[in-house]
């Protein structure tokens, strides 16, 4: 897909309540601005996430998703990030495997006191999908809507 | 070869056992060189069962398809055994649902079929469109012998056979009580080509290759209901709240459903290849699901339907499992 | 009515001149032959035998929206299908045209459904006579079709091998021909009675057959009768009988309703063969297995659909045999409602 | 639920914190068109007592079901609101927080695009508010009893201190006697107690405290349960011998006929004992048991005309009928200490353990040094796999060694065998040792230490050290790369790498101060509590920093080594803090359970275990079920264990086991609601 220099991702990210959403808590506290294209989900941990929810969220309208949790063996509930690193390494191949660039679905550990990495996973998540432009063969809305 | 007049009489024997409720062969279809499956409910049924290269379907999803009606008051349930013939490749759905507790192994009496490989249906269909009254087939060495209408015909094993079967691991059963035919050696491997071959193109045009064929999808659910792994009660995604996927059929929600179905055999696929084989336009499921197979073999070692013990692959991990792609 | 020809070389030129209207033909997608709108005749595909699923979707689309809402609000937006345009249906078979004339019935039966009825009143039908059966299993002549039958359509074509004879059906027919008039010559003077041997020789090759007669009055009979559950034994409640069949029609309506308060309702294909299909909102099914579900299929094509309109709501066009990943066979039903 | 969602938006300014950049009223605006809110306002501090007050009052005015805050992080003030929803007589858990100041106005100083975000974030928050339900955050009573598993230094501290406090303690050790390695030392460093001096009485304390059972020569079979209500089933193995009836006396294991006969595990197999035997003279308790393989009547049915050992016994305690015992018990707490094996030195060939015998493990010559050891202290050259001579043959005197040399880090910090942690102790006990040596032996004898490093942390660790050296032990900083024999001296090669010169220094005897290893059957725990281990292998505690004696398991505690490398005041320390933590439960009586736990549909679950496999805390186990008469297997919570992760919810193919306030059904419309532009 052609790059698209107005083009502003709309990515959907599902983080854990106790590393990843607390160093996003601490990228704020510490005042390190990033780009307001990224929109979190709370779960308390990255095991919650269903890798079908990646598919629903570019489904419905978003252009690419992020998972981020714990490092690992540092998991609050011990083993959930090792999980979600084998259901997303599937998808991520999966989707890739139907033609959705693998810049769209990402996935980092950030750590609680990790805001400046948080930052720059976010940047590097952003920059990834505006290189490979918006993906609305698959956005619901724009299909049947 | 399965001796018939041996298939038959072990079936008797077997359905003539009280602790046996029912046996699921094959018998020949209505058409054709067709077979399908056959409901042996007592002795007097096991006449027309019959073993050859037309036996295409996984008896392994009837396991799992019974419907439970409920059990009437002052009642028992019927729990006795219920008697299936599998192929090698068939005998992995059982072993794969038996990883999964769908049932005890003493719930089944497996009889099992060492396969050299079975016909592609719809290969011999387009090649003998015009035949109806009951041909048979029949592999000899590496021919089929097709005989239909008084005359007999040779074709090359690899012109009719099954893709799945150029690629088989495990020809004879992984799970049986009895073999009902001498056991056959791994004769193929897998490299998964076809897979890394679609891998290799570019972005938009995988996406528009899956969109021409998703696109043709008329969401029958055949993949869904025929696959021996497909046993939910209640498949998520016939379900309302929530509703992961709309039941419109347009291409966004048939390539959630191609996603979703897809991903839930991701570990637990075994390769039978139904769901390919009865889709009504073609759609190149296993495709997807070798996609799966391929990856989870190469990054977790792990081949599903090959051992009762075997984790689920999604509820284990390693330490060390491969994390390159995160950031 | 003279009969006319379209030489086969000014097939892409007739198609040509269609496609300003909504242009139905039949297509390949990768070898699957499907009917889809085209825009260019070269997708065009003639040579077929028949369509994997039939061209009913574009009388009754598979999903449909009916109209638009926002929730909370007494505002609708009904769909105006009359934007759809007129649409012609290039080549389809004869047993499918009849289908939707058998299927007319129902959706205009006790009430007018305006979606529908608008839908054929802007659409032409322009069949393509089966010159050879296509398939094996096809039995229209049990049900009253034929290879060259003519129900339902506006215009048939026959391949008499350099050219299509054109025969004009009806007004919309004719009114198409005069679309087509600068492709259209006139047809030799034999070709009605070649196209007569034509029909007599493909009836002749058809080689499956049911009598119907007496089985719509029988069947209520066989309510109980044990053949249902051998029938259904092998059946895995997939929709493909359903959903390939030309006559098939039902229908389920839902809101899809996003969480902004948009919606919309929807109808769309359901089938008798799934599970939900009967489900209650308490639980109970009424038809808790495939048994009943496959006793319903065939009770509806030819006993219910006979009881209200006179007619068998099956054409024999043998999708449900040719397709049917587990070999359950119509005409052996039959067969056994028959000898029951 | 509670009928059809009335939703009160709550926008927070935060001072100028938020509203500096996000444009408050707009957000207000906003969230007043989204279905089903009744309210939306804004305030400029929603947390203050007046912010809340807003919300209460709308709760009782409006009849609001459901709050959303838009301020700070849920993880700041989620708490907070939370009671606020109690106060208004709402359920807390009807509460959902869009965080707009640490995840939007903050870091977004763009005030268009900031109050974009905000919007959507509220949306979110709104959508997913419409389906919240209402919690309750259960209680579950605790059983005043503890478990401790392992009955060293550590599990007999912690028994102590929970006795003490009065509470019931069950104190399982696997061996015939209590003390574990501590006991088997000789001198403790840096202040040399002796070891037997200091622990005995403490050994003696758990075998008589009223509130402590104790079972010895036992192992737990079984734990089910959870905090406060755990299920324990403990095997006690026989020992042959009615211990309510000897009297420790030692009669029977003079008369043994294979008496001397078998290496003593306790003096690591230096000494040897018969097949009745009590491991030492100050064993707890001081009774006496019969090793079923090596007894000859239990593996052969036969011992001469009569066992000689019940022969013997005038308190008639040899009983070959016994058989294991298992009790059942219920416990409120666990602790785990079950300590550690020590590094296996054959894993390093080029030290020649094994091959030569007077190449020994530390914990051999603390054996030797010891005067209840198997020469009585003397330090003598030994000569291993030599069988008791015949009574009355006269033994030659053993040679006293002339050189002793100590290699240090044997198994720690040694990548080629997998231990790259420091096993902490070593460097202090070889100091320990070479300091007896000189003591014992005398200063004649050459002591050398090869080392990497000294770490010399502990209180009065350094001095200690210092000292040594002045007693005239040589270090040499290298890491030996080869043992071989020359004539009858060791060579130990190495090189020095202070210097950068090679040596080779020949010496009689070479001990290796081997480091400490997870129990080789450190599995068994494990499997019984689903323990985690670091990556040394060892318990992982819940966190390294902030709570290093819990575990994941709420209820099960961990003391000493066995959750890693210590010293004994360490290890003692750990084990009266792992009492302590084991005492807040059992002392409150009651404890909470998360709320927002995961739950089956028993309908639609089909059995399939991929969600019990996965668990973390074993809170999901298979049951069978009745289902319209059919006998089926699903999967079924306990609430008690779970503790909310919901990775069982993402695992699940049928969506049947779903999170409470993360159910598929409230995240995907947030998806939703996030996903458009």
């Amino acid at each position: 897909m052609a790059e698209n220099k107005d083009f502003e991702p709309n990515i959907v990210a599902f983080l854990c309540n106790w590393c990843s959403y607390a160093g996003a808590d601490l990228a704020g506290t510490s005042r390190i601005t990033y780009p307001s294209n990224v929109r979190v989900i709370r779960v308390m941990c990255s095991g919650r996430v269903n890798p079908l929810f990646v598919m629903n969220a570019l489904q419905q309208g978003a252009d690419g998703v992020l998972i981020s949790g714990c490092h690992p063996g540092d998991c609050h509930y011990m083993h959930g990030n090792y999980y979600a690193r084998r259901r997303f390494n599937l998808m991520r191949n999966f989707l890739e495997y139907l033609g959705v660039e693998p810049e769209r679905v990402r996935m980092s550990w950030v750590s609680a006191s990790e805001g400046a990495k948080w930052k720059e996973v976010i940047e590097e998540v952003s920059e990834g999908i505006k290189k490979v432009g918006p993906m609305d063969q698959f956005k619901r809305r724009q299909l049947n809507w | 070869m399965v001796d018939v007049n041996k298939l038959r009489e072990k079936a008797r024997e077997v359905i003539s056992r009280e602790d046996v409720r029912e046996l699921i062969g094959y018998r020949p279809g209505t058409y054709g060189f067709r077979a399908r499956p056959a409901f042996v409910m007592g002795p007097d049924d096991t006449g027309e069962l019959i073993f050859t290269p037309a036996c295409v379907n996984n008896l392994a999803s009837y396991i799992v398809l019974e419907e439970k009606l409920p059990v009437k008051r002052g009642e028992e349930p019927d729990l006795r055994k219920v008697a299936v013939m599998v192929k090698g490749c068939d005998s992995r759905a059982l072993v794969q649902q038996m990883e999964e507790k769908a049932y005890d192994r003493d719930r089944i009496l497996v009889l099992g079929i060492p396969c050299r490989g079975v016909v592609d249906m719809a290969k011999v269909q387009a090649k003998y469109p015009d035949v109806l009254e009951m041909g048979e087939i029949a592999l000899e060495g590496d021919k089929f012998v097709l005989s239909f209408n008084g005359t007999k015909e040779e074709v090359p094993r690899e012109e009719l056979v099954a893709d799945k079967c150029l690629r088989c691991r495990y020809p004879t059963p992984l799970v049986y009580d009895e073999l009902l035919d001498e056991e056959v050696e791994r004769f193929a491997d897998d490299d998964f080509a076809d897979v890394a071959e679609l891998e290799k193109r570019a972005a938009d045009d995988k996406w528009a290759y899956w969109e021409e064929k998703f696109s043709r999808c008329i969401r029958c659910y055949s993949c869904r209901n025929v696959c021996p792994m497909c046993y939910c009660e209640d498949c998520v995604l016939d379900r309302l709240q929530p509703q992961w996927m709309r039941r419109s059929v347009d291409i966004s929600e048939n390539t959630a459903y191609h996603i979703s179905r897809a991903y839930h055999l991701a570990g637990r696929c075994i390769q039978c290849g139904e769901c390919q084989r009865v889709c009504p336009v073609d759609i190149p499921l296993m495709e997807l699901n070798r996609k799966f197979y391929k990856d989870v073999e190469d990054l977790y070692d792990y081949e599903p339907g090959t051992n009762v013990e075997n984790p689920p692959l999604l509820s284990t991990f390693k330490v060390e499992d491969k994390e390159d792609f995160i950031m | 009515m003279a009969l006319k020809k379209l030489s086969k070389e000014k097939v892409g030129e007739a198609l040509a001149e269609l496609s300003k209207f909504r242009l139905i033909a039949p297509a390949k997608s990768d070898d699957v032959v499907v009917f889809k709108q085209i825009s260019d005749p070269a997708e065009a595909y003639l040579e077929y035998g028949n369509s994997t699923v039939p061209p009913k979707k574009f009388a009754f689309p598979q999903t449909e929206t009916l109209f638009r809402f926002v929730t909370g609000s007494p505002d609708l937006t009904a769909k105006n299908v009359e934007e759809e345009g007129t649409t012609v249906i290039f080549g389809l078979r004869p047993c499918d045209a009849r289908a939707m004339a058998i299927v007319d019935k129902l959706f205009s039966w006790d009430f007018d459904d305006p979606y529908y009825l608008k839908r054929r009143e802007l659409t032409t039908l322009v069949g393509m006579a089966c010159v050879e059966p296509p398939s094996v299993n096809c039995f229209c002549t049990s049900l009253g079709g034929s290879p060259f039958g003519t129900e339902g359509l506006d215009l048939l074509l026959t391949d008499m091998g350099d050219y299509y004879l054109v025969e004009a059906l009806t007004d919309k027919g004719e009114k198409l021909e005069e679309t087509l008039s600068s492709q259209l010559e006139d047809a030799p003077a034999d070709d009605e009675k070649k196209a007569k041997d034509m029909a007599a020789a493909s009836e002749g090759k058809i080689r499956r057959s049911i009598n119907t007669e007496g089985i719509p009055e029988k069947l209520p009979d066989l309510w109980e009768n044990g053949l249902w559950k051998k029938v259904s034994a092998a059946c895995l409640g997939c929709g493909i009988c359903t959903f390939l069949c030309p006559t098939c029609h039902c229908f389920d309506i839902q809101d899809e309703v996003e969480e902004s308060g948009e919606g919309r309702r929807c109808r769309m294909w359901d089938s008798c063969m799934f599970e939900e299909y009967t489900v209650h909102a308490s639980g109970h099914n009424p038809r808790p297995t495939r048994k009943e579900r496959t006793r319903n299929r065939i009770n509806h094509k030819y006993s219910y659909y006979p009881a209200h309109f006179d007619v068998i709501a099956c054409v024999g066009c043998g999708r449900c045999i040719n397709l049917c990943p587990v070999n359950i066979d119509i005409l052996e039903i039959l067969d056994q409602v028959v000898d029951a | 639920m509670n009928g059809k969602p009335r939703i009160g938006v709550y926008v927070c300014h935060c001072g100028t914190n938020i509203a500096g950049t996000v444009d408050v009223e707009e957000v207000v605006k906003f969230a007043e068109t989204l279905p089903d809110v009744t309210v939306a306002r804004n305030y400029s501090y929603m947390c203050s007592d007046p912010g809340q007050a807003l919300i209460v009052d709308d709760i009782e005015k409006a009849g609001l079901n459901r709050v959303v805050v838009a301020s700070c992080s849920p993880r700041m003030h989620e708490p907070t609101f939370r009671k606020t929803l109690l106060s208004g007589g709402l359920n807390p858990y009807f509460l959902e927080m869009a965080n707009i100041r640490e995840q939007c106005s903050w870091v977004h100083p763009d005030p268009i695009a900031a109050t974009e975000k905000a919007k959507r974030l509220v949306e979110a928050a709104v959508v997913k508010s419409r389906r919240l339900e209402p919690l309750d955050a259960k209680e579950v009573d605790v059983e005043p009893s503890c478990l401790i598993i392992g009955a060293g230094i550590a599990g007999i501290q912690s028994a102590l201190d929970i006795a003490d406090a009065g509470f019931k303690v069950y104190l399982v050790e696997k061996e015939p006697s209590v003390g574990g390695h501590m006991i088997q030392l000789d001198k403790t460093f840096p202040t040399l107690d002796c070891s037997a001096c200091i622990m005995t009485p403490k050994m003696v304390d758990v075998a008589n405290h009223p509130n402590i059972e104790l079972m010895t020569y036992s192992q737990v079979e079984e734990i089910g349960g959870y905090i406060g209500n755990f299920d324990i089933k403990v095997r006690k193995k026989s020992r042959f011998v009615d211990i309510d009836k000897c009297t420790g006396c030692g009669i029977c294991a003079e008369e043994c006929r294979m008496a001397g006969r078998f290496p003593n595990e306790f003096d690591e197999n230096m000494g040897m004992r018969g097949a009745i035997y009590m491991p030492f003279p100050q064993a707890v308790p001081a009774k006496y048991t019969i090793d079923k393989e090596s007894c000859l009547f239990l593996t052969k049915g036969k011992c001469g005309e009569s066992p000689k050992c019940k022969d013997a016994c005038q308190a008639g305690a040899v009983n070959f009928d016994l058989e294991d015992e298992i009790v059942e018990f219920k416990v409120g707490t666990i602790i785990v200490a079950t300590g550690y094996d020590v590094f296996d030195a054959r894993l390093k060939p080029e030290y020649a353990y094994g091959v030569y015998d007077n190449v020994l493990t530390a914990l051999e010559f603390e054996r030797l040094v010891n005067a209840s050891g198997p020469t009585g202290g003397k330090v003598t050259m030994i000569e291993r796999g030599k069988k008791k001579k015949k009574k009355g043959a006269e033994e030659e005197a053993p040679k006293v060694p002339e050189s002793i040399t100590f290699i240090q880090c044997v198994g720690s910090r040694d990548k080629s065998v997998g231990n790259e942690y420091c096993s902490r102790v070593c460097c202090m006990y070889t100091a320990k040792l070479a300091h007896l040596v000189k003591d014992k032996v005398g200063h004649d004898c050459e002591v050398t230490v090869f080392y990497m490093d000294v770490r010399a942390f502990g209180k009065g660790f350094e001095e200690f050290y210092d000292r040594v050296r002045r007693e005239g032990v040589k270090y040499i900083r290298g890491n030996p790369s080869e043992i071989y024999k020359k004539g009858d001296k060791l060579i130990v090669k190495a090189e020095d790498t202070l210097t950068s010169t090679p040596l080779e220094h020949e010496t009689d005897m070479v001990v290796l101060s081997v480091g400490l290893v997870p129990r080789r059957d450190n599995r068994e725990i494990i499997d019984l509590l689903k323990l985690s281990q670091t990556s040394d292998l060892f318990y992982m505690e819940a966190h390294p920093k902030l709570r290093p004696v819990d575990t994941a398991s709420d209820g099960v505690y961990l003391a000493g080594v066995c959750q890693g490398p210590k010293d004994i005041p360490d290890a003692v320390a750990q084990a009266k803090g792992a009492a302590s933590a084991a005492m807040i439960p059992m002392a409150s009586g009651k404890v909470k359970v998360e709320a927002q736990t995961s739950f089956v549909n028993e309908d639609t679950c089909r059995g399939c275990g991929f969600c019990v496999e996965l668990c973390p805390y074993t809170a999901i186990e298979l049951v069978e079920v009745n289902r319209m008469g059919w006998p089926v297997k699903v999967a079924r919570v306990n609430e008690a264990l779970c503790k909310g992760c919901g990775a069982c919810a993402a695992a699940c193919l049928s969506g049947s086991i779903q999170q409470r306030s993360f159910k598929d059904w409230q995240l995907l419309p947030q998806i939703e609601a996030l996903g458009v532009k």
